[in-house]
Formats: C-alpha cells, structure tokens, sequence
C-alpha cells in the first residue's frame, strides 16, 4: 500500500474510535441533561406518579450504563434502536430526515464550492481594489445578517410580494424533488454565509499566492490570466478553505435548523432539535453515529485533499 | 361574558365568516399547527399537542366537551344522570358509527377508559378519570353506561370531557390506521408532517362541509403565516400576538382571536419564605402593573386577570373587585413582614410564549416597589417539572380548563401538579363540599368563597389571560370566533366550509 | 488584446517619454544625459500609503464603536415601558423593542457586551487553537498530529448546536460561560483551518533553516508560520467574528450568558424578530450595525495586511516610474503600478 | 491578433525577422508545427510575437496583452533611434534585435541597482552579461522581461520581440510546490502549441525534458518540485524555457547546479538553440560556459558597463581593469600536487589513511582507531513519495552509461515504492579536513548532507558526532546543532521573506550561542562582513533585496556564527563570481586553519573542490564509488565515472 492509502486505512480505523467517542460523549451529555425523557414528555403535566410511569415504560429507570450497553449490543448487531417517545424505529426516524438534509446539502455544495471560488479569486485579482471590496463587503454583510432575517426578508419579497416562488415546503413532506421550486428560497439563504467565510478564506490565501515567485513565473509563460489563477495560483490557496468546507458540513447537517424551521423541511437538524427537546436517548444517539460518521468521513477527505495541497509535508524529518 | 379587553378589541376585524359566505360543501382545507416532529403518533390516548388534539377532534369524539365557559356539553353521550349522591353516573350514548361503519356502544366507551387508565400507558388523562371505579362501573346496556365513582364527584362530566378521554373501538390497541366516530375518517399519516382525513359521511352531528382536510405541520411560527399568506394553507394556527397586529385588517387572511384561551401567572410557593407571609403575597400583587405586562409581554393581545383562574368561565367569581396596582401599600406590606429589601428569585424560560418578557416587566415593575426579582432562564424541556417543586416564584401558565380542574389539579393538599404548595384543609374540605352539592347554585357559592380564599391570599399572581391567535384564508367560513383552545369550538373543522 | 486598447491608453510608450537614447557604447557607462529624475522618491512611498485605504473600514467602523463605546453614557434613565412593537413616533423615535422598551435606549446600551464577549470569544478560540494548530502541523509526526487534532475532530462530529445545549445545560450562566461556550464550539474549526494554512508553511525550507538555527518551536510556529498565513488568521477571524456574535444571542436563549432580555445587539435582532414586519427598527437598526462592524472589521483587517505587504515591498514608488518605465509593469513584482 | 497597432505610426513589419530566415523564435503558429523542420517565412511574422497570447481570444489578460503590446512598439521605436549607436550586438543594418536595452537605470529606495546599462541581441546570438556578485546582473535580466524589483523606479527602455523564455538564477522558487513537474510543463506547451492532441503535448514535453537532459522524464513528470535535486528543478525551468519556443532566452546562471556532465550537455543544448536563430542572454559567473556560448559580452560593475564587446576581444584582450581581474580569479583546476606526500594531501597527523579499495559502495571511511569528528555509518535514505517515484536501482549501476542522474534513478515499480537517495555509506570527517562529496546532479549529495544535518530521517545507519549518536534536528541540543551546521543549496528557499537579513543571522548567535540581541547583532554583522557583504546596506534589507551571491553569502554568514565544529556547504559558491568566491575559499581555509572546523563540501566546481578539498568522494546513484586524497582523485581517477566526470570539466573553447 502506498503512504496515501496507509494514511486513509489508519484515519478510517481511527474514525472508528472517534465515532465511539462521539457516541459515548453524547450519550454521557445527554445523561446529563436535566430532566429525562418521561419529564419532557409529561409537559405541563408534571404529575409525579404518572412521570414514574413513563418513566418505567420506557425503561428509564434502568441504570444508564445498561441502557447504554443495550443500546450498543443491539447497534453492533446493526439495530439502532427504537425511539422511547413513539416506540418507533431510530433507523426510520433517519431515513426520513436525510433525504432532505443530503438534498439541501449537496444543492447547496454543488453552488457553494464554483461561487466561493470565483469569488474568492475575483477579489484576490485585485487587492484593494473596488471590485475587492465591493465582494467582501457583500459578502460580509451578507454573513452579519443572520439567516432568519435573511430568510424572512426573501420570504416576503420573492414569495409573498413577487409571488415567484413558494414561501414554504410545507405540504411537500420528504419529497422535496417534486417540487423543485421550494427548494430555490432554502438554499440561497444556506448559502449566504458558507460562501463569505469560504470566499474571504480563499481570498486571502490567492493574495499570497499570486504575489509569488511561481506565479510570476507562471505569467512569464503566458499563460492566460485564467489558467495562471484557478491552476496555477489557486491550488496554494485553497487548504484552508477546504478546511473549513469541510466544516460546513456541520452547518449543513444542524446549522440549518433554522433554514429548516423556516421553510418547513423536515431534515436532520430539525431531528435533532425535536430529538434533545424529548431527551429521546437513541434518537440523538443514532444521530449522533450519523454526524460522527459523516465529519469522521468529510475530514479524512479534508485532510487528504490538504495532504495533496503541501506535498513539502511529507519530507518533514 | 366579560366582553374584550382593551388589547383585542383594537383591530378585531369582523368580515370573518360573513366574508366567506353562507356553508358550501366541497373542497380540502389545509391547516397548519406546530408539531411534535417524528414522534408524533396517532394515538387518541397520548394527545399531547395541539396538533394532536386536533387530529384526535378529526377523527375521534369525546362523550362530552367543553363549551366557550368551559362547562361541559354532551357529545357522544346523549345524557348523564347522577345519583343523589352523586357517586353513581348513567351515561346514555348516542346512535353514532365508527368510520368502518360499526356503532359505537357501551362496550367501546368502557375499553376506552380501561385503556386510558391502565396505570402502564401512562397516558395524559388518567389523572382526571382516576375518580371512576372501572371494574364496579357497567354496561347497562348496548347504549348506556354506568359509571360509578370512588367518592363523590359533582362535576362527573368534566372527567367525560377531559383532554385526551376519546372513545376508541372497542379492542383498538392499534392506531396506525386509526377508527373513530368523528366527522373525518382517516386517510394517510407521516408523523412531523402531514395528516389527512376524509369526511365521514354517516358523522351523527351531520357531515362536515370539507371533502378532506389535511393537518400540515409548521413549527415555525412565521412558517404558518408564511404558509397562510402564500397560499399553501388555509388555516393556521397559534400565531403570536405580533404576528396578528401585522395582518390584522391588511385583508389578506382573517386573524381569529380566542379569548381568555391561557391564563398568565406568576405562582408564590406558600410554603416557604418569602411567600409564606401572606402579606407578602398581597404585597405582590399590589406591585404587578396588569395592563403594562399585557401590553408588552402579550403585546396587548389578552386581557388583565384579577388572581383567579377562568375568567368568564363558569363559577367565575366576577362579582369580587378587580385589583389595581398599589405600590405604597405593597411597601407597607413588606415593611410590615419584614421583607423591605427582599431579594426574590423569578423562574422563566422560553417555554411559553411572552414568559420571558412577562418575568423581565415584572422585574421591573417589582424593582419600583423596592424589591429586586432576579430572573432566571430555565430549561424549557423540562421547566414544568422543575418549578413543580422547586424555586420560589415562577411563570407560569394554564389553558383553559374548568375551574373545577384547576382546583383539583393544582390547589388541593393531594394535587398532583400544586406548583404554588397550597395545601390547606379547610380549602380541600370546601372542595369536597362542592362535588357532593348537586344543586348548582349552592356549588356555585362554594366555588366563590374558594375564589374569595385565592383572591385574598392564593399563590396564584393571574395577571392576564392571552387572546389564542389563529388566522385563516379569507374564505374559510364557520370558525368558531369564541371558543377558548381546548374548548369543542376551537379547531373544529366539521363546521367549517371553503367559500 | 492589443488592438483593442487604444494606443492612450499607454503613455509610457509613447516616445515622448524616452530618455534621450545613449549614444556610444555603453561601455563607457555614462549616466544617461537626463537622468531619470528621483522622481518623488519619498512622495508616495507605499502602495496605498496613508489613511486613504482604510477610509471606508473607519467610516463603517466608527458608528458601531462609538455607539458601543459611549452609548450607554448617552442611555439615561429607562423611560415608560410601552407597547410592545410601536412603530416609531411618541416618543420613541426608533419605536418600541418585543417589551414595549425604546429601541433607541436599547441600541445605545446594546453594543459593549456584543463587542466583548464575541471579541474575548473569538480571541480565546484563537489563543487555544492556533497553539494547536500550528504544533500539528509543524510536528511532523502523525501521532502527535493524532494527538493533537483527533480529539477536537470529535468535538467537532458533535453538532455545535448540540454542544450548545448540552453544555448550556450544565453552565452556570454569565459572560465567562459564554465566552467559553462560544470558544469551544469555535475551537476545533480554528484548529483545522489553522493546520490546513499552515501545512504547507511548515514544509519550508526556512523552517528547516530555523530549526537548525536552534530557534525555539514557539518562535518558527509563531515568528514564521503564523505570521506567513496572517491573511488566511484574518480572513478567518474576521468572520468567525460575526458567527460568534450571532451565537451569543442563540446561547443566550438556551439561558447561557446574558439575559434574553439583555440590550444587546445580536440578542436584540434575534428577539425583536417577531415584530420584524410591523416594527422593522428593532432588528434593522442592530443588525445594520452588527453589519456595518463586521464589514468595518473585515476591511480594516484587508487594507491593514494590504499595507503592510506594501511596506514589506519597500520600495520607493516613484510617481513619475510608470512613465518612465520600459514596459508597463503589471506583471508581478512592480507593485509599482499598483495604487 | 493580427491586427496592425495603430496609433503608433510604425510599420510593425520592422520588427520581425526577415523573411525567408529560418527563425525559430516566432512563438505561437496557430496550430501543431511539424516539428523540427524549417519553419519557413511566416507571413505576418511581424505579429509573431503577439500571436500566442492574442490567439487565446477575448480572455487575454491585461498583463500579458499591455507587455506585448509594449515591446512590439517599442521595438519599432528602438530600431530607428538606436540604429547608428554603437550600441552592442550586430552591427548596424545586420539582423535587428531581438531584444534590446537602452539606457536602463533601476533604482530602489535611493539605491541605484543598474545604471545606464544599453545592450542589444540579435536573433541566433548569445551576449553574455558577467560581473561580480551583486553587479546587476539578475536585474538586468529581468528588465528584459519588464520585470522590477518591487517599488523600483525605473528609466531608460526596454524592447523585447515576444515573451522571453527565462531561466531563473533560483529555480526552487519559481516552480509550483503544489503542481507537479508535469501539470507545470504541459501548461507552458499547451500554451505555444495551442490546443493540441494530448499525445503531441507529451512528445513535446519529454522532447524538452529530454533536450534539458532531464532523466527518465517519465518518472519525474509525476513529481512534485521539492521531490528533485537542486539541479533537476534548475533543469525543469530550462525545459519550461525550451517548451516556450521563445525568439530570446534569459538564462540566469543556468548551469550553477549541474555537473561538469550535465553542464556539458546543457551547454551543448544552448549552442543548438542559438543554431536555431533563438538569442540568448546569458548571465553567468561561469566564464568557461561564456567562452564556450557568447558572441559578445557585457561586463557589469556595481550595476554599470564596464566593458563590453565579442567575447574573443574581451576575454582575450581585457581593458578594463575589473574584466582582467574577474579573468585571472576564474577557478581553475589547479595541477596535481605532489601525490606521494602524504602531508599535504590529508592534514591528519596519523599518517597516510589506507585507501579503501575502489568499488561499487566502497566505504569511505578511514580504517582507523580514533573518533573522527562526525561519521555516518552505513547511512541509507529514502524518499517517501506517493508518486513517480523509481525504484532502486536492481544493482550497481555502471557510471555514465545511462547519461542520466544518479541517485533515485532505475526502473519504476509501479510508480509508487519510496526512492531509495542514498544506499549505505559510510564516511568519517576528522576535525579541521575538508571532504569535498562530487558527483552528478540528483546523486544524492543534497540528501546525504540532509541527512548529516539532521534534516531528513536516515533510513538507516546512523550519524555521529564525536563518537555520540546525532538525533534529528528537533532533538539536538544547542550544542549539537551548533556543532553540526548546514547551508543549503537554494539560499533564497532559506531565508524567512519577512525579516530583514541581520535580523535573521544573529538569531544563531542567539540561540546557539547565548548571545544578548545587541551583542549577537553585532557579531552578525561582523560575520556579514566576512563574507564581504555590507551589514548596514545589506543587511537590513529583507531577503529579496539581495542578490542571488549575496544571499548564499548571508546563508553561509548564518552558518558560521554559530561557529560550528562541522560546517556542510550545498553548492555555496555557485552563485559567485571567481573574486568573490576566493575570498570565501580563503575564508573557509582559514576557519578550518585556525579553528578545526571540519568541512562537508558540496561542489559541481571541481576547481573548487581541488582548493578546498583533502579528500573527495565520488557519488554516483547514491553510492560512492570512489573515495581517496583529493590530488589523487582529481589526477588519477580510477572509477570510470569519475574519469568522465573529470573529463567534461573542460568545455569546448567558444561557440562554434
Ligand atoms: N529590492 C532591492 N532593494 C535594494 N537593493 C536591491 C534590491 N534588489 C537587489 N538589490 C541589490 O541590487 C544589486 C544587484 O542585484 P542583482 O540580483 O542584479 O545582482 P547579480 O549581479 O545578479 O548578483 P549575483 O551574481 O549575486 O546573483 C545587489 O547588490 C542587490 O543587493
Ligand atoms: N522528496 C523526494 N522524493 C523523491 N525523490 C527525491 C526527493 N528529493 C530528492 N529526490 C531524488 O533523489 C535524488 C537525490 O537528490 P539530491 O537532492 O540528494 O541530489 P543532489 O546530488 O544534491 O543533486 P544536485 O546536485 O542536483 O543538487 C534525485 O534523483 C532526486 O530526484
Ligand atoms: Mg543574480
Ligand atoms: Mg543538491
Ligand atoms: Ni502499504
């Protein structure tokens, strides 16, 4: 095997250990929540005996450990477990709230990785110049608007005032693909801040790059403006900003819940937020092996593709 | 009825059902509540939510609901008729069938309340059917029921309409297709999303207008306008006061507000310092400006409270005195219990609706009375437990229920969820007076002295009651405009047409 | 294309503009007849010199900080609570907030916590971050990197909203929680991006130089290698600045840091959302000056990198250069055209 | 684009070639050309240079569009103004030049860099510019790609037919860390080609690499700049240069890195590229590769001409007092010394050192009793790369015969083994001797010093320091790093861009030394001035402020101030003019006089190794081959590389 897939093989193995520890460190947090399951359940109606009785019929008062080890068995064996609110399948919780999170998330990667690129590099042209700020600024100002005034504002001038666009998906259930038109308004406001961090991050580390020696050496072949900034120049700048698009995956996969809440998509973050507010356990659990699973994943490829970006690396004594 | 309050009455648009129109049969409404996302189940027993209670309202019938003053009128049951004792109750049902075309019977109604009883389902409404003996009570026949009590109960039934005391087939363990004898009869299910339901055409109290309707869930507030005012729903639910102000008159959607749906409170633990001094508790509620916490934390979309639960509902004590703000005699009252310079600690959370803003208002309101209230943001998943027993003054809020049940709920040495520990043997034993009086106008006496007990020194700072806000498209006809969440008028679709 | 530029629009060739050409050999080496004049060689020193560059960040920057910082001197006392969501007009001239307070006294009051805690936030993620960064990528050694990075990958496979409210829920509220909070969620994504800029850095030739010249790793991780992805730092900073602002406000509902009534920016925006469509003031007046010190903040952070790659270029920049220049210089290394 | 410039009101006919000469230098035919053959008139050649970077349409930066549009102009100006003045190159009325300068004055913050230098090249001709470290040699160079240190103030005009293919004085910098050799290449072919066949760029390019006399092309076309020798990445660039098919080349001491071999075979390409009508401009401290290549020569002293004219004239009848100094310090290989006297060959006192027996991996380490100062045991290295890696070579590889590099070199397993630099070597160092280590360019010298430095992680074997094993650079103690230092190869590479020069050297003094700031500042800029640089002037510059001579000086000055008891030097004369590098020589040879340094020479210059060197070991494919007295090697070489080493020493006397 070669150093690469030595490297990927042992970060895999590694991802393993870590998605334990993120399975173990939640379920240790979640513990520690106040209240329980039967608490959040019982409501305004805390009436003691009968919060003893859920409590007993969903197996609450049962050591943790137990539970947790329960929970484990029945995971090796491939089952996540049930939900203590509905008695439900976890797995099936899952199932519905990824087809609409994958969706919103990879429209919204699709977008986000050619337009903070072109951003980026557009701004980096020209340092300082007008067309420089003029993206930061937007770009920022953009970011400093938080996504429910964002999301409100599109709402009411392209949905309620323009009338082009729904104002939300609610009725479209996990099926958002029929209606492709609902999903326009979500993504842009996903987009809105992903795209400032990424563009400023590449931005910056294009002004460096095109100030070098290599670039310079790149023109003197001459080479089209193009081709000396997205081949030549652009590879040097991008660790970073694959860094934290990898990041974003974090604010794909809960950072949208408000995007969600707004616009009626049951995705993953909504999930979750429902999840904790019931101390539904195995729910945030299975949850929990999602996201571990999924950041243990985009980070190897982070690290791979950051890998490939400084090659110098390797030689270190 | 005690008429609008200040707030309400500002903007109250009145085309409403005029508007839409006179009944029309046809068509599916869609309306929007805020969910329980994937957990949700179709249950009758587990209702919980809103949402939940409205689906149940759908597709299942309770023997009896509550009107607008929240007495109870009968539903499936066609009569009740107590003993002298009233320890014994014949409940005669109505001719009514399940949407699989099976009659309801007796049977039906006493697998219901076994199941809901059964100590392992847990379920919500046990506590208010707890006074039934089961397994004395009978069927008397294929439509009559006897039911008899553990004591005597006056006010039987309030049980019979209680939340979540729906009658399921007899046998029905299952309900991922449910079977009831509501007005809609059921069609698909995805929990945290969608519900939709089909007009049972045999329904007993006449078909519903509506081909179908279909629950949306949205637990976005400003999705369910959003929703509404886009045109994907027709019907949204629980919007906040702000939100009613801005399209109130605007003519695109018909804002319905029901009045005195939540009771808003501040509740003194009487059993322990500060508030164990009576004098303290008046002291409070000299200091609380009524109006100016309407006005900001409800945004002006209630009406003030007089320290008593119901406002405008039976037995409503409205002959005793509104209190007005005093803050001299509050000072003087502290000063005379030694409290100058107190220190209080106020419980909130987000968990309701304007808690937040009420516990900030009163802070300041108490600041101009001398007493600092440091206000304390709790956990909203579990703060109906954790002020259950703990802290010492804390917000809270009821919906509407009678006042009867908020009695026994909440005011006697063995309720079970007596947040403001006001455990006293005469009130009980007054109480207990109460459900052995059959006749009304000596039970309401009784009702009023309880009243005149809580209204002098009770735990209970009721310093409002909140307008429940729902909108709809213009031509949506037949909403009931006055019923109070949780009563039979309110999400009641089977009255309710699409112009 | 060259056709497609008319010939003004290159002054350096026009032949006016050639020295005298020399005669005889050069050999001799004369200096050229007319010397080329010093041209200003002091006049306009660096690439966007002076104050002019950073006239825009000062200008957003201004309204934001002297708010923060002398608003609440200008507060005075709390007047009637009115209303909730009144439109400005009776004495509230920007209306009133979600408790009937005036959104003007809350605006002048609402600035320093916004400003501090994000800033200490942002500043503690940074100095627990870039540490770790910084040793992860100069160590060399995967186990150590392992080390270092793995256990914050955990952290970070834990969504931050989740990290929010199980750590909110065991906090005892105040700034300092908040501050923490905010960091940690922060941490690992600094950590990351940190390593990700500095991987190829540390490879350097001058890193070797260094090591060998016995300098200490604090001195190559933070004299070299921090210092060479500085822009990438503020890049980062600067938005992550703005995301930190926004999460003090969501942890201010979970009931960490300052209260959810608190006059506060970003808290102000959040809460005051409802009223968004009747009483816009509320959340537009903060939000615009949230924006306007994030922007302000970000600009200030490019143009001050901007001249300091200016000085670092050093150079004279000769007014009259361009004009004497054999071939119009854009390419590279002349910065001298560059304003 | 072939629309004639208006507004200049100069036939741009003027500016191309003749018709009807072979011209090599029209840049961008707007398809494939079949390669090799005469090109043949071009109509509208006067465009040529232009084509190219118009032919890409629309998307044409505003760089390169405004540069060219310059040059073409200019050029047109240039040729009627400079025409009767006895400016440099062919005659008047002979062919016009391809590039041309005239007057040209470069000036930084008050500095003058070049002053009034005027100089012009022809098609087909080479104009050497020479002169000593700092001169403005590099400056020069790169005004005639419109290229200015930053901030300078510039006078005087440039014209130039085209863009110039430029071969840069520091390659490690120019070429991309990111991209590997290939992606670099092809981008440069793709370009002067224009769109064609992929199969066809591939010829190109490993025709280029092959004319660079880069080895197995193949292989290194997968790697990543860092993943070759010093001389291979100077090569790479050559090959970017030669793949421009430029009218003018500028090559900035082309062959600094290569070996006498290597050196030869570039040199050879060089003479076949002027045959194809390309002017070269040559900036260079070796006067043997000028002789050999330049028709005319320009001598710089402190950024002016001091003397210019054919090369013939000039070298053979210097007038100015600097050429015929610059002339007499040009490093020769002295003649043998008295090869049975054991005294001057190796200044151990314990008598004459058994030679080991000359033989494929023969160790050179001295069979002997005491502890030499450091010594590498049965030392191997690999690189670790993900690709184009090749794998050891099955065995010992007879020299030469693949006229490739050494080191790394063999067959390819798949393109993914670690490369094996450096088989077991064995080699001691007593205090104060100099072993100088030859060998190809990509032998394995540079990892081998790696490896003694503590840089690169030996595979096996190990270092000692007086008998004591030497860990990794991150693990020495101050002691240990002082004892043991290092100056690299690429000295701009080592250098931190951000601080000045002193700044950077006195840190040794500090951290090795214990030195306060202000004392080891001072120390530093005595150590600046021992190597003949001005400590105010240069040293508060920051690094690319200096010149490519002055920095390897700096570097060195680094290095002594931690006053090392092994001191290893990567090509550190490279960059030097014959002057200058006889002050270091000395001042190296007295460093190991008077303070028992020893000295890990590596050299491409085997008249510098014959100054400095007791005994010499010879590289080959990461092996040493040979081993022996320095006098001994130098005049009877026994292993056949090394004699053909030896033997390419001397280039051809001039270009044909
Ligand atoms: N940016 C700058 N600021 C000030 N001085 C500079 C700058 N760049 C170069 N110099 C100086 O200009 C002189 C000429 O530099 P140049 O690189 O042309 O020399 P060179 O002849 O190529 O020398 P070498 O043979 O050592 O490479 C040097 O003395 C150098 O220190
Ligand atoms: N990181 C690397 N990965 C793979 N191969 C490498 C790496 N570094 C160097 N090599 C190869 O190892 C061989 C030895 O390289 P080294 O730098 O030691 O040569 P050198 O003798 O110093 O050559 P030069 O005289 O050109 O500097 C070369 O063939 C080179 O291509
Ligand atoms: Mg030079
Ligand atoms: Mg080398
Ligand atoms: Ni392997």
């Amino acid at each position: 095997m070669t150093g690469l897939a030595h490297f990927a093989v042992r970060r895999l193995a590694l991802g393993l250990l870590q998605t334990a520890a993120v399975v173990v460190l939640v379920f240790v947090l979640t513990e520690a929540l106040p209240g329980d399951a039967a608490v959040a359940l019982a409501g305004d109606q805390p009436d003691p005996a009968r919060v003893e009785a859920i409590r007993q019929a969903m197996r609450l008062d049962e050591p943790a450990a137990q539970r947790f080890a329960d929970w484990v068995l029945g995971l090796l064996r491939g089952d996540l477990g049930t939900s203590l609110v509905s008695g439900r399948p976890v797995s099936s919780y899952l199932a519905g709230g990824l087809g609409p999170t994958l969706l919103l998330a990879g429209i919204t990667l699709a977008l986000l990785v050619p337009l903070s690129l072109v951003l980026g590099v557009a701004a980096a042209g020209r340092e300082g110049g007008p067309l420089d700020r003029a993206i930061s600024t937007v770009t920022v100002g953009l970011y400093a608007v938080p996504e429910f005034a964002l999301g409100i504002l599109l709402i009411t001038v392209v949905a309620l005032r323009g009338g082009l666009l729904p104002p939300t998906a609610v009725g479209a259930g996990g099926d958002l693909l029929a209606q492709p038109a609902v999903l326009v308004l979500p993504v842009a406001v996903l987009l809105a801040r992903p795209v400032c961090s990424l563009s400023r991050l590449v931005r910056a580390g294009m002004v460096e790059a095109l100030a070098s020696d290599y670039v310079r050496h790149a023109r003197r072949q001459g080479l089209g403006e193009a081709r000396v900034r997205y081949a030549h120049a652009l590879p040097n700048a991008l660790a970073p900003a694959v860094q934290q698009l990898a990041r974003t995956t974090d604010w794909l996969l809960c950072g949208v819940i408000v995007v969600e809440a707004l616009f009626v998509i049951p995705g993953l973050g909504t999930l979750l937020v429902e999840a904790v507010a019931a101390r539904d356990v195995p729910v945030v659990q299975g949850l929990a092996v999602v996201f571990g699973l999924v950041t243990v994943v985009v980070n190897l490829a982070a690290d791979l593709v950051v890998h490939r970006l400084a090659p110098r690396g390797e030689v270190v004594a | 009825a005690a008429g609008c309050s200040a707030g309400s009455t500002s903007g109250t648009p009145e085309p409403g059902t005029d508007a839409a129109g006179s009944p029309r049969r046809g068509g599916r409404l869609r309306a929007t509540f805020a969910g329980g996302g994937a957990s949700e189940t179709l249950d009758p027993h587990r209702t919980n939510l809103f949402v939940e209670a409205a689906r149940a309202k759908a597709l299942f019938d309770k023997l009896a609901d509550f009107g607008s003053d929240m007495s109870p009128q009968p539903r499936l049951a066609e009569s009740w008729e107590p003993s002298t004792d009233a320890t014994r109750w014949t409940v005669r049902l109505r001719e009514a069938v399940f949407t699989d075309g099976t009659p309801l019977t007796a049977a039906d109604v006493l697998h219901s309340y076994r199941r809901i009883t059964d100590p392992e389902g847990a379920f919500r409404a046990r506590a208010s059917l707890e006074s039934i003996d089961l397994d004395a009570s009978r069927a008397v026949d294929d439509r009559t029921v006897e039911f008899v009590l553990k004591h005597p109960y006056a006010e039987f039934p309030n049980a019979l309409a209680a939340f979540g005391a729906y009658i399921v087939k007899d046998g029905a363990e299952d309900f991922t297709e449910p079977v009831g004898t509501g007005p809609f009869r059921f069609v698909s299910f995805t929990p945290g999303s969608s519900m939709v339901a089909a007009r049972h055409d045999a329904y007993w109290d006449g078909a519903p207008y509506l081909d179908e309707i279909e629950f949306l869930v949205a637990n976005e507030e400003t999705a369910r306008i959003n929703a509404l005012l886009g045109g994907q729903v027709e019907y949204a639910h629980e919007l906040t006061p702000t939100t009613a102000r801005t399209h109130e008159g605007g003519g695109q959607v018909t804002v319905v507000r029901l009045p005195r749906s939540a009771m808003q409170a501040f509740v003194m633990k009487t059993d322990r310092a500060p508030f164990d001094d009576p004098r303290v508790r008046e002291a409070f509620f000299l200091i609380a400006d009524r109006q100016q916490l309407v006005d900001s934390a409800l945004a002006g979309a209630g009406e003030i409270g007089n320290d008593l639960f119901g406002k405008g509902y039976q037995y409503y004590a409205d002959s005793i005195p509104q209190r007005t703000r005093d803050l001299d005699r509050a000072r003087a009252l502290l000063r005379e219990a030694g409290a100058e310079n107190l220190t209080v600690r106020l419980d909130t959370s987000e968990v309701a609706a304007g808690f937040v803003e009420a516990a900030t208002v009163f802070a300041e309101q108490a600041a101009e009375a001398g007493v600092t209230v440091e206000v304390v943001m709790g956990n909203k998943d579990t703060y109906w437990s954790d002020i259950l027993d703990s802290g010492q003054l804390c917000c809270y809020r009821s919906g509407s229920m009678p006042i009867e049940s908020h009695i026994s709920q909440r005011l006697l040495t063995d309720s079970t969820t007596n947040a403001s520990k006001w455990q006293r043997e005469d009130f009980d034993a007054l109480y207990e007076q109460a459900q052995a009086t059959l006749d009304e106008a000596a039970r309401t006496d009784l009702y009023a002295r309880m009243q005149r007990t809580l209204h002098a020194e009770g735990g209970f700072l009721v310093w409002g009651f909140a307008d429940w806000i729902i909108a709809t498209a213009n031509n949506v006809g037949g909403v009931d405009r006055e019923a109070p969440a949780n009563s039979l008028g309110w999400a009641r679709f089977d009255k309710v047409w699409l112009a | 294309m060259s056709a497609a530029r008319p010939p003004g629009a290159r002054p350096e060739a026009s032949p006016g503009a050639q020295p005298e050409a020399l005669p005889g050999t050069s050999a001799d080496a004369p200096p050229p007849a007319a010397a080329p004049p010093r041209s200003g060689a002091s006049a306009a020193r660096v690439p966007g010199a002076g104050w002019r560059p950073f006239l825009p960040a000062v200008a957003l920057l201004a309204v934001p900080l002297l708010l923060a910082l002398f608003g609440p001197l200008f507060a005075g006392p709390p007047g009637p609570r009115g209303v909730a969501f009144q439109p400005p007009g009776d004495g509230h001239w920007l209306g009133t907030d979600f408790t009937g307070r005036d959104v003007w006294r809350e605006v002048l009051l609402g600035g320093r916590t916004v400003v501090l805690v994000a800033a200490c936030a942002v500043g503690v993620a940074y100095a627990a971050a870039l540490p770790v960064g910084l040793a992860a990528a100069l160590t060399g050694r995967r186990r150590v990197e392992d080390a270092l990075l793995r256990p914050l990958d955990v952290l970070m496979a834990i969504p931050s909203l989740l990290v929010l409210l199980l750590v909110s829920a065991r906090l005892t509220p105040g700034p300092a929680a908040l501050v923490f909070l905010v960091a940690l969620v922060n941490v690992p994504d600094v950590a990351r991006v940190v390593r990700g800029a500095a991987a190829e850095i540390a490879a350097r030739p001058v890193v070797e130089a260094m090591r060998l010249q016995g300098e200490s790793r604090w001195r190559i991780a933070v004299g070299y290698v921090a210092r060479s992805m500085l822009r990438t730092v503020a890049a980062d900073a600067g938005t992550r600045l703005t995301g930190a602002l926004y999460l003090v406000a969501t942890a201010s509902f979970l009931g960490v840091g300052v209260a959810p009534d608190a006059s506060d920016w970003a808290v102000m925006v959040d809460r005051n959302r409802t009223g968004m469509l009747i009483q816009p003031w509320g959340v537009v007046v903060p939000a615009l000056l949230v924006t306007a010190l994030t922007v302000g903040v970000n600009l200030f952070f490019d143009a001050a990198l901007h001249r300091r790659a200016g000085r670092a270029a050093a150079g004279t920049r000769a007014t009259g250069s361009a004009a004497r220049r054999g071939r119009p210089d854009r390419k590279g290394r002349g910065e001298a055209g560059t304003p | 684009m072939t629309t004639p410039r208006g507004g200049t009101g100069v036939g741009p006919e003027r500016v191309g070639p003749e018709p009807g000469r072979s011209e090599r230098g029209e840049a961008e035919p707007a398809g494939p050309e079949p390669g090799g053959a005469d090109r043949g008139p071009v109509p509208g050649a006067s465009d040529a240079g232009r084509t190219g970077p118009s032919s890409k349409g629309t998307e044409a930066t505003e760089a390169t569009e405004a540069a060219e549009a310059t040059e073409a102009t200019e050029a047109t100006e240039d040729t009627a103004a400079t025409e009767d003045t006895a400016a440099l190159g062919p005659a008047p009325g002979d062919d016009p030049p391809v590039a041309e300068l005239d007057g040209l004055r470069v000036e930084v913050d008050g500095k003058v860099l070049v002053d009034g230098v005027s100089l012009r090249v022809a098609a087909g001709r080479a104009l050497a510019i020479v002169g000593p470290s700092g001169s403005g040699k590099s400056t020069t160079g790169l005004a005639l790609l419109g290229e200015y240190p930053a901030g300078a103030a510039v006078g005087g005009r440039v014209s130039v037919q085209g863009l110039p293919g430029y071969v840069p004085q520091h390659p490690g910098a120019v070429l991309n860390p990111v991209r590997r050799i290939g992606g670099t290449l092809r981008d440069t072919a793709r370009r002067h080609l224009g769109p064609g066949s992929r199969a066809e760029l591939r010829r190109r390019v490993l025709d280029a690499m092959e004319r660079a006399s880069l080895p197995e092309p193949e292989a290194l076309l997968r790697r990543f700049p860092h993943q070759l020798s010093g001389g291979q990445q100077q090569r790479v660039v050559l090959a970017q240069a030669l793949l421009a098919r430029p009218r003018l080349i500028v090559a900035d001491e082309p062959t600094t890195g290569q070996d006498a071999l290597t050196r030869q075979a570039v040199v050879a390409e060089f003479a076949a590229v002027l045959r194809q009508g390309i002017a070269l401009v040559l900036l260079s401290h070796d006067l043997a590769v000028v002789r050999a290549l330049a028709d005319e020569v320009v001598v710089l002293r402190e950024g002016r001409v001091v003397e210019a004219g054919p090369t013939e004239r000039v070298f053979g009848r210097p007038q100015h007092e600097w050429t015929r100094r610059l002339l007499a310090a040009e490093p020769r290989l002295e003649p043998p010394k008295e090869l049975d006297d054991p005294g001057t060959t190796a200044p151990r006192v314990p008598g004459p050192r058994p030679e080991a027996p000359v033989a494929d991996g023969a160790p050179a380490v001295p069979g002997r009793g005491d502890v030499p100062k450091l010594a590498a045991a049965g030392l191997s290295a690999v690189h670790r790369s993900t690709r184009g890696a090749t794998a050891p070579p099955a065995g010992g590889d007879p020299a030469g015969d693949r006229g490739g590099d050494g080191g790394g070199t063999g067959r390819r397993f798949g393109g993914r083994r670690p490369t094996t630099a450096l088989h077991p070597v064995d080699l001691a160092l007593d205090p104060g001797e100099c072993l100088a280590l030859v060998g190809r360019s990509g032998s394995g010298k540079t990892t081998l010093a790696r490896c003694l430095a503590g840089l690169h992680r030996p595979h096996s074997g190990a270092v000692l320091l007086d008998g004591r094993a030497l860990p990794p650079v991150r693990r020495r103690t101050p002691e240990q790093l002082a004892a043991v230092q290092y100056v690299f190869q690429d000295a701009r590479a080592s250098f931190d861009e951000y601080r000045t020069v002193l700044a950077q050297i006195s840190r040794t003094a500090v951290r090795l030394r214990g030195r306060g700031a202000g004392e080891a500042a001072a120390e530093a800029a005595e150590a600046l001035r021992g190597v003949g640089l001005d400590p105010v002037e240069i040293g508060e510059r920051l690094p690319r402020g200096l010149s490519g001579g002055e920095l390897q000086r700096a570097a060195l000055a680094r290095a002594l101030l931690a006053r090392p008891s092994v001191l290893i030097c990567d090509e550190i004369t490279s960059g030097l003019d014959g002057v200058t590098q006889d002050g270091i020589l000395a001042l190296l040879t007295r460093l190991r006089e008077r303070t028992g340094t020893a000295l890990l020479v590596i050299s491409h210059d085997l008249a510098v190794v014959g100054r400095l060197a007791d005994r010499i070991a010879v590289l080959e494919a990461g092996r040493i081959v040979e081993t022996g007295p320095a006098d001994r090697v130098l005049h009877e070489p026994r292993h056949p590389f090394t004699r053909a080493l030896l033997a390419a020493g001397d280039l051809p006397g001039a270009a044909d």
